[in-house]
């Protein structure tokens, strides 16, 4: 599978990103620097890592989603192509109003850094399909803003429509009806929280990211 | 009759911390008076945080090379070898006044600091650590400061990327009025490709990257090293701002044009900035060097050249550059949109000339400001040894279950999860262990390898006040043990000497002592020093904080498929200590917790018992007997025991024999040194005995694992889940009546 | 020229650093507060000499970059 | 009663979050933003009549907790 990962000043896991997509598809992806237009030809997968992009200063994901190739990414998700947005890369995705929503500061102000329960309640996405529905995983979050907010009518919708894909076993940030992660309502943009790039192997921080990245890798 | 300059008179002189003797030699070199800013570089040159005056005398005992040492001190950082053409960089440094001034900020810009002394050798930072020490947990201030320093190392740490992964939190009344805020940085880089100061020859063209100059933390150097007062509050304006983005964008770029070879020198702007940068590579290259401060990228209008000279704003490098490579800087520093000006040359005249809007305004020679830096001699006399205190000397408790809840939730002891959890222990994705894992080592894999570095801080504030000498060893033994418990090699270490003010004669009197401690330890257990900082003047009128010689050590552990750690403990293994017994209580956590008291001699550190058990301990993991391992230290072998008993959620049964000669708190709460606490299964518990007696190590069997308690002989239980109450529940009840709205 | 703009909450989407600043000046002692909210306030130092110009082009800049509209409004102010 | 706070970094610190935000500006073509500056304004509902008391409560609320006299000023408006 040909997959790119996008770099913009500030982004830290985009080698974490790199390396776990490599290691799970067999093919090194693409780094593409910010200040690119297009893709590079025959993508098929694009995340946008985490990471403090432009400091996260003003709002977390708020220079990035407004970059030159943003553009091409939006594209790209509109033909129904995988997208995969983690921490930061979540944030760059509301703002960039390819998810709904926004990420505030966390509930309890400070910066968390923890293994998180997760459940999955979506296991029917592209993102997904490896993991048994409601199984609970171990994941690490590490974010200052991860406090998911969206109006009620919004969440509700999301709720019927199987958009919510993670929750979290214990609230750690105070979001939404425990939201951990989403997709759009064609299922091809995810946006989660949860580093699944830090759990792809058993020495560090476990393995229960790794079906993540296989689910895409089978739905490609 | 004192010759000076127009405008400078001996207020102004003594205002920059110069003293006569040194304002002579000034004239001496110089042949004429300086003018105001030949005098601001001279004194920040001369300042005791940039000239080390007071310690270089005593820091020369430190042994400093080794089989493994690549680069040892003098560079900005240490470099030791790890194998397969790879090295480790490694710096522990203070940020102990600006931390107290504005917490956030100074603690910030500290992990600023110490992460560029390693990326400017041209390693990519892996890790981070933190050593804090912090006032009585009930003084007014303890909390603020708390909560701004932890925030602001992990508001630059977790930004730039790089995981915290580990250090240690003390809390002191000592403290009360001088915090420290310590950080280590380790990185990685190939052997082959490990950037220096020195290096640069005449003619060569001096670049200048990262932020702009600004009017930050101008004399910061000087106030990092001036004591304090209740007025330094009003020294607040020269603390300076840090900006992670700028420093994340600014390794990128260093790395990038690392990989080229456009570089012949190349040195971070610390503390004196552009002045100690400049210097500093001048004087190793042997070269002069001439600046046009027209050109140095300038943040605010009308800024004068002593005002450039002595900015502290951070996030700057400067780079002296093969000739005719400019432009390759240029490319890279400007794809990451940030500041890059030739801004001089180097010379062959061996002076530093400064040329602002046409004329010269500073001419001196090189060679004095750092080789000519003075260097004192300061009297000092040894404290007075004080007596042992055993389990003998000290009341029989009743339950010993109820005296270790009170020590597993002693500020000191208790858990710090409150403050780790605030920091990115995973970017990077390399970190196998680190404070929320039961190892006494963070372990940070080496990058595509099955290898990892195993990274410790140690000190026991505690035992250097009791007695120097044995507490500068206990800190290097403590290091070494906490990286051998791991499974790893103990390779080299770091330290950050925090000390009162120089000139009383029993404060140098604790620095000679822990120094000439701490250097004995590192000859005897192999662990050369190859890189440290010194922090002096941590007192506030007149009360000086406890001796406090941070040691940060690296080791490697060769197969990570061989890690130990302390959490695996399940029902039925065996519990052995490694090393002997005796039960020293002398300025024990015992002590201070259970009878209010802090007398006693420091726990005697006996240095070939220390590498006997420690090797015995490493092999028996590396052939894999061991199921835990975990190093004895504060609160002795019973709050190690807690330690695994939480971690691994089993209980243990703990036995003493009646017919020792140590007393059971003794037994259970002594801090006597070079020992461990080990698990086995059963027959690897017998094959461990037997190979212990064929090697002449002390070995006793303490208990078995099982059950949800912690007990002795059947009686003094506690509860695993009480004992965890109190261990993570004290930081939360000390922080969160404080929730602070800003940032 | 100069463009003073206040990003604020809407009403109705919670503020834990409002919240939190309300929290503690009451434990602080300070009981007269009732409820805090917490804004940005971003300076723009700009070219150019045409107040109603300037004014569109902020207001499009607010729309572009400097708010968000899922949770913030915003006010312009030119000098 | 509302007061509301408006807390700005002090001339010469750096502000590196409105350094970004006038790059970023200017990256999407507003070539006319010279310099930006971000500061925190913070609006607090109050209870009491009295503006001079309020006023000087808050005056010490920003001197305690609301700013960092370090690197930051404030300026109170009681409405
Ligand atoms: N300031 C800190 N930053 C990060 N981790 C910390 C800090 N203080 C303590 N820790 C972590 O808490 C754990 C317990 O610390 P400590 O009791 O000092 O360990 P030990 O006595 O085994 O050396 C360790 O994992 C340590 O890394
Ligand atoms: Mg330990």
């Amino acid at each position: 599978m040909k997959s790119a990962v996008i770099v913009f000043p500030g982004s830290n896991c985009d080698r974490d990103a790199h390396d776990a997509i490599a290691r799970v598809t067999g093919e090194n992806p693409a780094m593409v620097w910010h200040q690119e237009t297009e893709l590079p030809d025959g993508t098929e997968f694009v995340m946008i890592p985490g990471g403090f992009s432009y400091g996260d200063y003003l709002r977390c994901g708020a220079m990035a989603s407004r970059s030159s190739i943003m553009p091409a990414v939006i594209a790209h998700a509109a033909t129904g192509a995988p997208v995969l947005g983690v921490c930061n890369g979540f944030q760059i995705l509301t703002e960039s109003g390819l998810l709904p929503g926004s990420l505030m500061r966390n509930a309890g102000l400070t910066f968390v850094c923890e293994r998180t329960p997760l459940s999955v309640t979506n296991g029917n996405t592209r993102f997904t399909s490896r993991y048994q529905a409601e199984t609970d995983l171990i994941i690490p979050i590490a974010h200052h803003d991860g406090n998911y907010f969206a109006d009620a009518d919004t969440l509700d919708r999301m709720d019927g429509e199987g958009q919510v894909v993670f929750r979290y076993g214990q609230n750690p940030n105070g979001s939404a009806r425990d939201i951990a992660g989403i997709v759009n309502e064609q299922g091809n943009v995810l946006g989660m929280m949860p580093h699944p790039e830090r759990a792809i192997d058993a020495k560090h921080g476990g393995t229960d990211g790794l079906a993540l990245f296989e689910s895409l890798l089978g739905s490609a | 009759m004192t010759q000076y300059a127009d405008n400078i008179t001996a207020e102004i002189v003594a205002e920059h911390g110069i003293t006569e003797d040194e304002y002579q030699i000034i004239l001496d070199r110089l042949g004429r008076a300086p003018n105001m800013v030949e005098l601001g570089i001279f004194s920040v040159m001369w300042s005791e945080h940039c000239s080390y005056k007071s310690s270089r005398a005593h820091l020369g005992k430190f042994p400093v090379t080794g089989e493994k040492v690549i680069q040892g001190p003098g560079e900005n950082a240490g470099v030791i070898d790890i194998g397969d053409g790879q090295a480790a960089i490694f710096k522990m440094e203070s940020h102990n006044h600006p931390s107290y001034i504005e917490p956030y900020q100074g603690a910030a810009t500290g992990v600023g600091g110490i992460l560029r002394d390693v990326f400017t050798m041209g390693a990519r930072p892996v890790a981070l650590m933190n050593a804090l020490r912090f006032g009585a947990p009930d003084h007014e201030k303890t909390t603020h400061l708390v909560s701004g320093v932890v925030a602001g190392i992990g508001g630059y740490g977790n930004c730039v990327g790089v995981p915290t992964v580990g250090g240690e939190t003390n809390f002191h009344e000592g403290y009360n009025g001088n915090i420290l805020v310590n950080a280590m940085a380790v990185g990685l880089a190939d052997t082959d490709k490990i950037f220096y100061a020195r290096g640069a020859e005449p003619g060569q063209p001096i670049v200048y990257v990262g932020s702009k100059t600004g009017r930050d933390g101008i004399h910061g150097a000087t106030m990092a090293s001036a004591e304090f007062d209740d007025e330094s509050e009003e020294k607040r304006p020269t603390v300076q701002v840090g900006d992670p983005f700028v420093e994340k964008k600014l390794i990128e770029a260093c790395l990038e044009l690392m990989a080229t070879d456009a570089i012949a020198a190349i040195q971070d702007m610390g503390a004196a900035g552009l002045t100690s940068s400049s210097v500093e590579m001048a004087d190793k290259g042997g070269v002069g060097i001439k600046l046009n401060m027209d050109a140095v990228p300038q943040r605010e209008v009308n800024m004068t050249t002593y005002e450039m000279m002595l900015s502290e704003s951070q996030e700057r490098m400067l780079v002296i550059m093969k000739p005719g490579r400019e432009d390759v800087a240029k490319a890279i520093f400007e794809k990451w949109e940030l500041d890059v000006a030739v801004i001089g040359e180097t010379t062959d005249s061996g002076r530093m000339v400064l040329e602002h809007k046409g004329e010269i305004v500073c001419d001196i020679p090189i060679a004095p400001l750092a080789d000519d830096a003075p260097k004192y001699h300061r009297p000092y006399f040894a404290p007075e040894v004080r007596a042992q205190i055993s389990g003998k000397d000290v009341a029989q408790p009743l339950h010993m279950g109820e005296v270790l809840k009170t020590l597993m939730g002693s500020p000191n002891m208790a858990s710090k999860a409150w403050i780790y959890r605030q920091y990115d222990r995973h970017v990077m994705a390399d970190t196998a262990a680190s404070s929320e894992d039961p190892s006494d080592a963070a372990l940070v894999r080496v990058h595509g390898t099955n290898k990892a570095l195993a990274i410790t801080t140690d000190c026991t504030p505690r035992y250097c006040s009791a007695d120097p000498f044995e507490g500068g060893k206990q800190a290097v033994a403590e290091a070494w043990r906490n990286i051998t418990a791991t499974g790893a090699d103990p390779i080299a270490i770091t330290d950050c000497l925090n000390f009162g003010n120089p000139e009383r004669e029993e404060i140098m009197g604790q620095f000679v002592g822990c120094v000439e401690g701490m250097a004995m330890a590192c000859k005897a257990l192999d662990f050369p020093v190859v890189s440290g900082n010194v922090s002096l003047y941590n007192e506030t009128n007149g009360q000086a904080i406890p001796p406090t010689p941070a040691v940060g050590a690296v080791g490697l552990l060769p197969d990570m498929d061989k890690r130990m750690g302390y959490g695996c403990l399940s029902d039925g293994h065996i519990l052995l200590v490694v090393g002997k017994t005796v039960g020293a209580m002398g300025a024990s956590l015992y002590l201070k917790e259970i009878e209010g008291r802090e007398d006693g001699g420091a726990p005697m550190v006996d240095l070939a018992a220390e590498k006997a058990n420690g090797d015995f301990v490493r092999g028996q993991i590396r052939a894999g007997r061991l199921t835990a391992c975990h190093d004895l230290s504060d609160g002795g072998l019973m709050c190690a025991a807690a330690d695994m008993a939480l971690a691994s959620g089993t209980g243990i049964k703990l036995a003493h024999e009646a017919e020792t000669d140590v007393p059971m708190h003794g037994f259970l709460f002594g801090e006597d040194q070079a020992r461990y606490l080990v698990a086995a299964k059963k027959d690897d518990a017998i094959a461990l005995i037997q190979d212990a007696k064929a090697e002449d190590i002390p070995l006793q069997v303490v208990g078995l694992a099982g059950g949800t308690s912690v007990s002795v002989n059947g009686a003094h239980a506690v509860k695993i889940d009480d004992l965890r109450a109190v261990h993570e529940g004290w930081m939360p009840a000390l922080m969160t009546p404080i929730a602070e709205g800003a940032e | 020229m100069k463009a003073k703009i206040h990003v604020y909450l809407k009403p109705g989407v919670l503020d834990p650093q409002g919240a939190a600043v309300a929290g503690a000046l009451r434990n602080m002692g300070y009981d007269e507060v009732e409820d805090a909210r917490q804004g940005k306030l971003i300076e723009l130092d700009l070219t150019g000499e045409n107040a109603d110009t300037a004014k569109s082009r902020v207001d499009e800049m607010c729309q572009k970059l400097l708010s968000n509209p899922v949770i913030e409004s915003y006010s312009i102010e030119i000098a």
